[in-house]
């Protein structure tokens, strides 16, 4: 197994989707000629052609749209939004036209398009660029929405997400482009629905997806070096359908439960998790579960400020320990 | 085309007339639910273009008044009709609804609820058809004030931009619901807006079922042969309101009045009967078989046809038993 | 106080607020010369004229960005979304421009604009008219949500959120417009902070917003009649911000509570509320709070499959009976 | 314009370079983050347009590349400085950064960072200005590549629709991002594309700030008068990446060598020192007061100020102690 980048893991995927099926194609903002902001296309335009790797004008419903269209027709077409702040502008396609055509068509007609796009608040880059739009995807029936952790997933999830007959949006994360991980050589494909255990604890669970799962492996290590607490950490890479089951094992063996999630609490990640904690395993639990998340503020660019709005490792543990009186 | 020909259009529009004030008769009576868009007096629209493409066979895409040119591509009334009564028979098996017609196998893609929605799916589709190197063209009808959303624009551009075998066809029936085209639109004559896309265009008599038909070939031709998008204006009016809901309060009684001296089948009508190819008999026959036809063949399907289970009330949402969803992760290293 | 239908609420709200203040104007789809599909501006184009009653283009996206332009400047524009589903075209400005403007000027500049729009699923309207929105909106900072469940809110919200100097948007309900109910005569503004409680009880908590309410008062008259519970029934009018305290206190006082909404479950207002319990006095619950929320399906035409996706007061009265176990 | 105005604008113009070549070393140091977006090479079109406006008075939005029309208009350039080091004194605070400048007080409207958000968000000042009755226009400048968005088509339909006293300013530097001109957009002369609303336009050499200053105070006019929306197009270029993190790959080095031949503050002095109004020692002296200016007064300033406080994380999203948010309900029947 191989080391790669985040970025790479990406690519990789594209290349060999693209190499193994003529009607996948990639477009995008900068994606082209430029290889993406983030290098996740970088050199398929050279090896794929223009017909293939598209540089689209900034025109982000209709460059969607456009995909969602194509897809109707057997093109599997993987667009990339440059910063998810710009989807704003492509919900309607994406969530009236993609999500809703295979029901409202009695099933004759899918979507298969693939939309990935970073999400989270980078460094700075103040209000209208660092949204966290998870939770406005992940509440439209008819989309999956997947959210990788590492270079693995990424990849895994992508090559999937390439195949699998529904809309799919694949929210990453500009901070996480270049952090390694290993990724298997062979080929390999990664179920898109599913949580995954990032490790085992018997003490409370916390939950993550996407780069709190991060927050929370350092949260974890802290906690069981420091205040011998054993934290499982559940990685919640799909985000839709969340996965009941595995959020109800992990709090029916530990009885407690964090949920980590970078962005501002009302009507997120947090809140559904702990829903479903409530629908599901109500009475297994120890205590009342609880949401780390973002402070309810527009991003400032303030680094300082920032930094006080998303949460992190500290800010976990400080949780488990308020939770454990420790 | 010739004799034969302008008689089947006329069959098929007076059968489109019929079908729709059926629809309007069945909506009073609460069998048809939701909104109702009609067609009235627009027919040679459709049917002037889908007569100059290969219907069935180019991909056709418009909103949510799309009963007819579902019909013109080779969707079977019956099932259109089941659609309106929400029945498990119909097109989209009761779950579109009269603003989501689909019939796929006749590359039927769909109306679609959201103003300016089709423009960038009707892209998409030339995009595919360009890729695969088929003679296939896509189709996209749509109304006058959808050309102001947004997504016209970033359509327009990327179709001209890459050469996309596209027809934007503009049914310009001079209103969005209840305001009138000038009140909306800076530039009111539609074909003029899209020399900012460098697409050629025309604008042609949308009542005139030859005038369409032959503006249509040339347009058609044009984006067959690979030579990038085309835009087509129609000018025609709907004699309804918008939907059922409309009454036509914001328009004029001699407006209306002038439009209906220019219905599509009346004129194609006359002009047959003045050539000699028809007789009035013969048209009141054909009205009187249509009219059968509709209330025996095609309601009496959507009446009798059963409603979907409320057990299948989540498939479609999802496809089925898709491999690449659940299950153990494959590949990878061992 | 009279009995006026929802929507004369409405356009008396906008009748007073624009005969008091020149500033105020309106605009949307058919608005002004046609009276607004739900009859909301009815007159008014007569009354105030064309530059102030303005009937616009399809351009959702654009409009609301004009009225946020126009109310940088003091001019305080109601937007009429003619159906929320047009929402998703025009959420770039209303999200991107009018809430993040004020934090990230620095305090400098202020978008007091109102929106409001028809949610809810009305009627057989199919998949791409049938949007619930609410929990979209509820999760971005700097935006203010409310929802009236009655003529008498519809008008006092109104009146309150022209004068705000926050943007706000107001979530109406397409099946409500003709709904009747009592008006205060004289002048009334409602704070758009808060919640009221509909029905006093003490064996359980519904809560409700907008048409959902209804659904609720309904349940506790058959809870009550028939099977001898007393539900207590709040109206949570204002979702961001959502009142926490009224949820205490009420959740503290039953001990029980059940979150009725007329969207699908994800990361709706159903979770929100059950995660706020969840915070506020998780203690104080004798049973699992439980959601009746919509089915996870975009909206089938026919409506047999309609009323089985959306909740009524039969499913909130099983839900009540299912944890009482009667 | 005389000589003492050019003189002047030189001036101007040297600074507002000076100030962004230091905004450069100070994102290398660190002591700027997130993305910075810099004018040099475009110096011409924003003083050259609010040279002939009345920069204050008017309205001015702008997109992320922000800070020159700031100044212009009469922000502070110590608070701009400081608003890029984060600071609690500046323009926005230190919440907003680079992409967010704002200085309402000289009615700088605001710098946005969504590409095409400030089309509509004009428009909407200039509904403002024609209700209130001002003698104020609305002033927006974007990009080339912004024109593609649909924002674009709508607001200026909308604009001409009504009338709105809007001047759009296209600052047609050739590129978005990497993405030349050409290679996303049908009609790659801008200004031909707002026939579609039926919007007066013209192209201008926008490294020639005369050029500039003439065409316009014609566009201003226009738009001042009442006429309505009027549409400039100015040929620019920049000489920098797009943002920090662009090293230019994508063009040649041919080009620029050519842009750079044709300097806006170079082309300005010599024409200055040719016609006996600036000597080059002037020129040099006028240099190293801007540079001193920049050091001591502006950057000194800036990394001196307080950073904003944590314990005000919260101000700022809504409006303080509205009246009409908490407390009682007022009014009603007694
Ligand atoms: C995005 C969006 N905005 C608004 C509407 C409401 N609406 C439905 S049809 C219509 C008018 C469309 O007029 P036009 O495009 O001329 O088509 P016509 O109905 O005349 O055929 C409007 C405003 C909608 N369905 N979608
Ligand atoms: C809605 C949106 N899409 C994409 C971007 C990313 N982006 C930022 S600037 C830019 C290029 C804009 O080019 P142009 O309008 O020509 O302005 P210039 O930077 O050349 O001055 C892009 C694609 C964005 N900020 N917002
Ligand atoms: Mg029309
Ligand atoms: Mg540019």
């Amino acid at each position: 197994m191989a080391q790669i980048m985040f970025w790479e893991a990406v690519r990789r995927a594209h290349d060999e989707e693209m190499a193994n099926d003529p009607m996948v194609i990639c477009m995008g903002e900068d994606i082209g000629v430029a290889g993406g902001t983030y290098k996740a296309t970088n050199g398929l335009y050279a090896k794929y052609g223009a017909e293939r790797v598209i540089d689209t004008p900034i025109s982000e419903n209709g460059f969607t749209g456009l995909a969602v269209g194509a897809s109707f027709l057997g093109v599997r077409p993987i667009v990339e939004i440059m910063s998810v702040n710009f989807a704003w502008l492509a919900l309607d396609q994406l969530f009236n036209s993609a999500a809703k055509v295979r029901y409202m068509s009695g099933g004759q007609l899918t979507a298969p398009v693939v939309v990935r796009s970073p999400g989270g608040t980078a460094h700075m880059l103040g209000a209208q660029h660092s949204a966290r739009m998870e939770k406005v995807f992940m509440g439209i029936a008819g989309l999956r929405v997947v959210t990788p952790s590492n270079p693995r997933q990424a990849y895994g999830l992508l090559k999937s997400a390439v195949r699998c007959n529904d809309p799919v949006f694949i929210n990453e994360h500009e901070l996480m482009y270049n952090m390694k991980g290993e990724v298997p050589d062979n080929e390999y494909f990664m179920p898109l629905e599913g949580s995954e255990v990032a490790r085992e604890g018997r003490d409370v669970t916390l939950f993550g997806y996407n780069i709190s799962v991060h927050w929370c492996m350092a949260a974890a290590d802290i906690l069981s070096k420091q205040f011998g607490i054993e934290a499982e950490v559940i990685d919640l890479y799909s985000l839709a359908p969340l996965d009941r089951a595995g959020i109800r094992k992990s709090v029916s063996k530990t009885h407690r439960a964090i949920i980590v999630e970078e962005a501002e609490a009302p009507v997120g990640v947090g809140s559904e998790v702990m829903a479903i904690i409530n629908e599901e395993c109500f009475f297994e639990l120890d205590a009342a579960p609880v949401r780390v998340s973002a402070e309810n503020v527009p991003i400032p660019y303030n680094h300082t400020l920032e930094k006080a709005v998303i949460p992190d490792a500290n800010d976990v543990v400080a949780a488990v320990r308020k939770m454990f009186g420790k | 085309m010739n004799a034969a020909d302008k008689k089947r259009l006329l069959r098929e529009m007076l059968f489109a007339r019929r079908f729709e004030e059926r629809c309007y008769e069945a909506y009073v009576e609460r069998k048809i639910g939701g909104f109702l868009h009609l067609y009235p007096g627009e027919e040679a629209c459709a049917f002037g273009v889908l007569e100059a493409a290969r219907p069935g066979h180019d991909y056709v895409i418009t909103g949510y008044r799309d009963h007819v040119h579902a019909i013109k591509c080779g969707a079977d009334p019956k099932e259109v009709m089941a659609e309106l009564f929400a029945k498990e028979t119909g097109s989209s098996k009761g779950r579109g609804g009269s603003m989501h017609i689909f019939d796929v196998k006749h590359h039927f893609m769909g109306g679609y609820a959201l103003v300016g929605g089709p423009f960038p799916l009707a892209a998409g589709m030339a995009k595919a058809i360009q890729l695969k190197g088929g003679d296939e063209i896509a189709i996209c009808f749509l109304g006058d004030a959808a050309n102001n959303q947004g997504t016209f624009h970033e359509s327009l551009n990327m179709a001209a931009l890459w050469k996309l075998p596209v027809l934007y066809v503009c049914e310009n029936n001079l209103y969005g619901i209840g305001t009138r085209i000038d009140r909306s639109t800076a530039v009111v004559e539609q074909y003029k807006r899209v020399a900012a896309y460098n697409i050629p265009s025309a604008q042609e008599d949308g009542q005139d079922i030859e005038k369409v038909f032959k503006a249509a070939q040339k347009a058609v031709k044009h984006v067959r042969s690979g030579k990038g998008p085309y835009f087509l204006e129609l000018m025609t009016y709907r004699y309804r309101g918008h939907s059922m809901s409309d009454s036509n309060a914001y328009r004029g009684k001699d407006e209306e009045r002038m439009w209906s001296k220019r219905d599509p089948i009346i004129m194609l009508r006359d002009r047959l009967i003045e050539s000699g190819d028809l007789t009035k008999a013969a048209y009141k026959t054909m009205d009187t078989e249509i009219l059968d036809q509709i209330e025996n063949d095609i309601i009496a399907f959507a009446e009798s046809s059963p409603e979907p289970r409320v057990e299948e009330l989540h498939k479609y949402v999802f496809a089925e038993n898709d491999p690449w969803v659940k299950g153990a992760a494959r590949g990878g290293d061992k």
